[in-house]
Formats: C-alpha cells, structure tokens, sequence
C-alpha cells in the first residue's frame, strides 16, 4: 500500500460520511456484494431520553441499498464526532484494513449518542487501489451512570 | 493518537456537523446525566 | 460452519479469557503468525483517577507471546464484565469471524474502565475447525461528562 | 440481544469475576463520577 494506512482510512471515513449527507442512495455503492451492516434501525422512533439506539442487521448490497434510499431524511441530517480511530491491517496477505472508531453521533433535535463501530475494508477485485466495505457494525454505548445495584438473585 | 502520520487525522473529527450543533447535541446529553445522577442520589438517602 | 456463529464466538470469549486468567503465557497461542494487537499498556503506571487507559500496539506471535508474558501477574489478575457482543461473518468465503464486543474491564483495587474490543477470528489452515486471532484491538472509552466547553478558536 | 440462538451467550457476562467485586469496582467509578459532575457545576455557578 503506497499511500499510508492512515491516509486510506482518513479518505475513506471522509468519503463513508459525505455521501450519507450528500446522496444516501449512493452509499451502498461502497458496499461489496456479499457484505454485512449493523445500523442504526432508523425504523424505530428515536428515545431522546435514552442513552442508546436499537441497531438492524442487513446482509447484501441490494439490501443495504434499499436501507439507506428508504431512510435518506435520517440519513442526510447523521451527524458524528469521531473521537478515536484504530486500524490494523487484517484478511489475505493484510491487503484489507480492520477500522474501530469510538464517537458520538446526533441528528438535529437529538442529544449526542455514544457509538463504537468497526468497519473491514476489503481490496476490490476488479478495481485497483480501491476498496469495499465487507462489514460494518455499530453498536451504542450506554453510560451506565446509576450505581450498580446487586440483583438479590433468588435462589 | 493512533497513526504514524499526523498530518492528516487529527482527532476529534467532525463530520456533516460544526462545532456548534454538536455544542447543542452534548448539553442536551449532559442535562440528562444530571437527572439521572441526581435520582440514583435520592434515592441512596 | 455446523456450531452455530454465536456459539463459536461464545467459546472463544471463554478460552480467551479463562486462558488469560489461568496462564498468560499460552495466551499467545491463540494468535495466528503474523497478527496484530493493541492492548492495554500494561508497562505505564495505571492512572486510577483517570477515565481510560493507554495502549499498546504489537506485531507478530513472538512480540504478543513476549507480551503476555512479561505482563502476566496484571494479566491473570483482568476482570471483565461483556455487555454487548456483535458478530458477522468476514474473509475468504465467509469464513472468518469479526467480533465487537463493550463492557468494563477491571483489576483488583481499580475502579471500573469502559472498553470497546474488535477482534478478527480466521479459520487455522492446519487445525480445521479451529481458529486463530489474526486481530485484537482494544480501546477504552472516557465518560466525557463534564459539559462541553466551545473551544474559543483563536483566529 | 445479537445472536439468533440465546440459549448460550446470556449478556452480561462477567469473566474472571464475581457480581461481588465488579459491584466494588464499579462503586470507585461512581464516585469519580460524582466528583466530576460536582466540579463541572460549581464551575458554572
């Protein structure tokens, strides 16, 4: 890989989150064939009092497609602090990338959300030099502030 | 930090959102912390 | 694969985590040749009024097998408690397992540490039926709960 | 809950650990916490 690691997943995470907010139905172009997405389950009314989000698992890029064409309001309005940001290289003589961000995301109106997501970024067969997403899973984090109260567990 | 190079990522990064809107987002989170600490603490009384 | 994802996965948490707190050293074992780590920095001071921990990023069985060991007494004494645990399918054919775990993580004496875990399983081409870790990464995540100050941009 | 099957993996799962002592542990972090908060709101009266 000539450009460094850390240049392709600064790009990519540039290109991943601009297309949400410019076109969501181009999104899924990223996607490889066969890939796998825990989103966000856009579906399900927002708790604004809650710390987390229900996710949605989705396998296949038709799937992923329909995904973000149908929630495109959600989609486009996204917005996200990128706090912390991983990368290894992983897969077939290391040529894909294994991503692990830590953030928070909001829409308008909404208060912040802690998130972790971790993306694998796979070499596309057919054009060099680029990439495909073959996975991508979010998962919110909840804060847990209230003490722990110890389950009396019946015995 | 994370990467070899800094020049590109430097953390925290903001996408689709300014400084601002996210100022907003956060103390709407930390108004709901506040309550939440301020039950568990009554309740401890 | 006969056993289903979700009981691969289950397995593996507990051969990892029992490995680490019965005998660091054979915790190496469990690596493929060329994989990748970040784990906690165990050789730092742990800052335990702090938020998080640092990390330390390694490279290869030999520097992980080095690791673990030279790290053990801190090692078999980690407690952890998993709240969530995400998985897909990943790799050549689907064979490979990514897995996003969260929970806290702990020692004796030490307050609780949130962490986020992404780890990559990849099939063992000699053991059949078996898999090697060919990445591990750890990040903790900081609570960020006093309000958010607008940095005043000098311009 | 992730997996189609529960009957293995029930969440939480504590590792290496007893419900006793995470509950001791995670008591230390309140009280970071408390003081945290207690900080940030003096500051803003």
């Amino acid at each position: 890989m000539n450009a460094s690691l850390q240049d392709i997943v600064f790009a990519f995470l540039q290109t991943y989150y601009q297309r949400m907010s410019k076109d969501p139905s181009k999104v899924s172009a990223l996607y490889s064939l066969t890939a796998e997405l825990t989103h966000i389950n856009y579906q399900v009314e927002f708790d604004l009092g809650g710390e987390t989000l229900p996710t949605i698992k989705l396998t296949g890029k038709e799937n992923i497609s329909k995904f973000f064409t149908r929630n495109n309001k959600k989609v486009s309005d996204l917005k996200v602090l990128i706090e912390s940001c991983d990368f290894q290289t992983t897969g077939a003589n290391h040529s894909s990338v294994l991503i692990l961000t830590t953030g928070e995301m909001f829409w308008t109106g909404t208060p912040t959300y802690k998130f972790v997501q971790s993306i694998i970024l796979t070499p596309n067969p057919s054009k060099n030099d680029s990439f495909d997403i073959t996975n991508d899973v979010v998962r919110f984090i909840a804060d847990n502030l209230s003490p722990y109260a110890l389950e009396t567990i019946e015995t | 930090k994370t990467g070899p190079s800094e020049i590109s990522m430097q953390l925290p990064l903001f996408f689709n959102t300014k400084e601002e809107d996210y100022s907003k987002a956060r103390s709407k989170r930390h108004a709901l912390r506040l309550r939440i600490l301020q039950n568990s603490s009554e309740k401890e009384e």
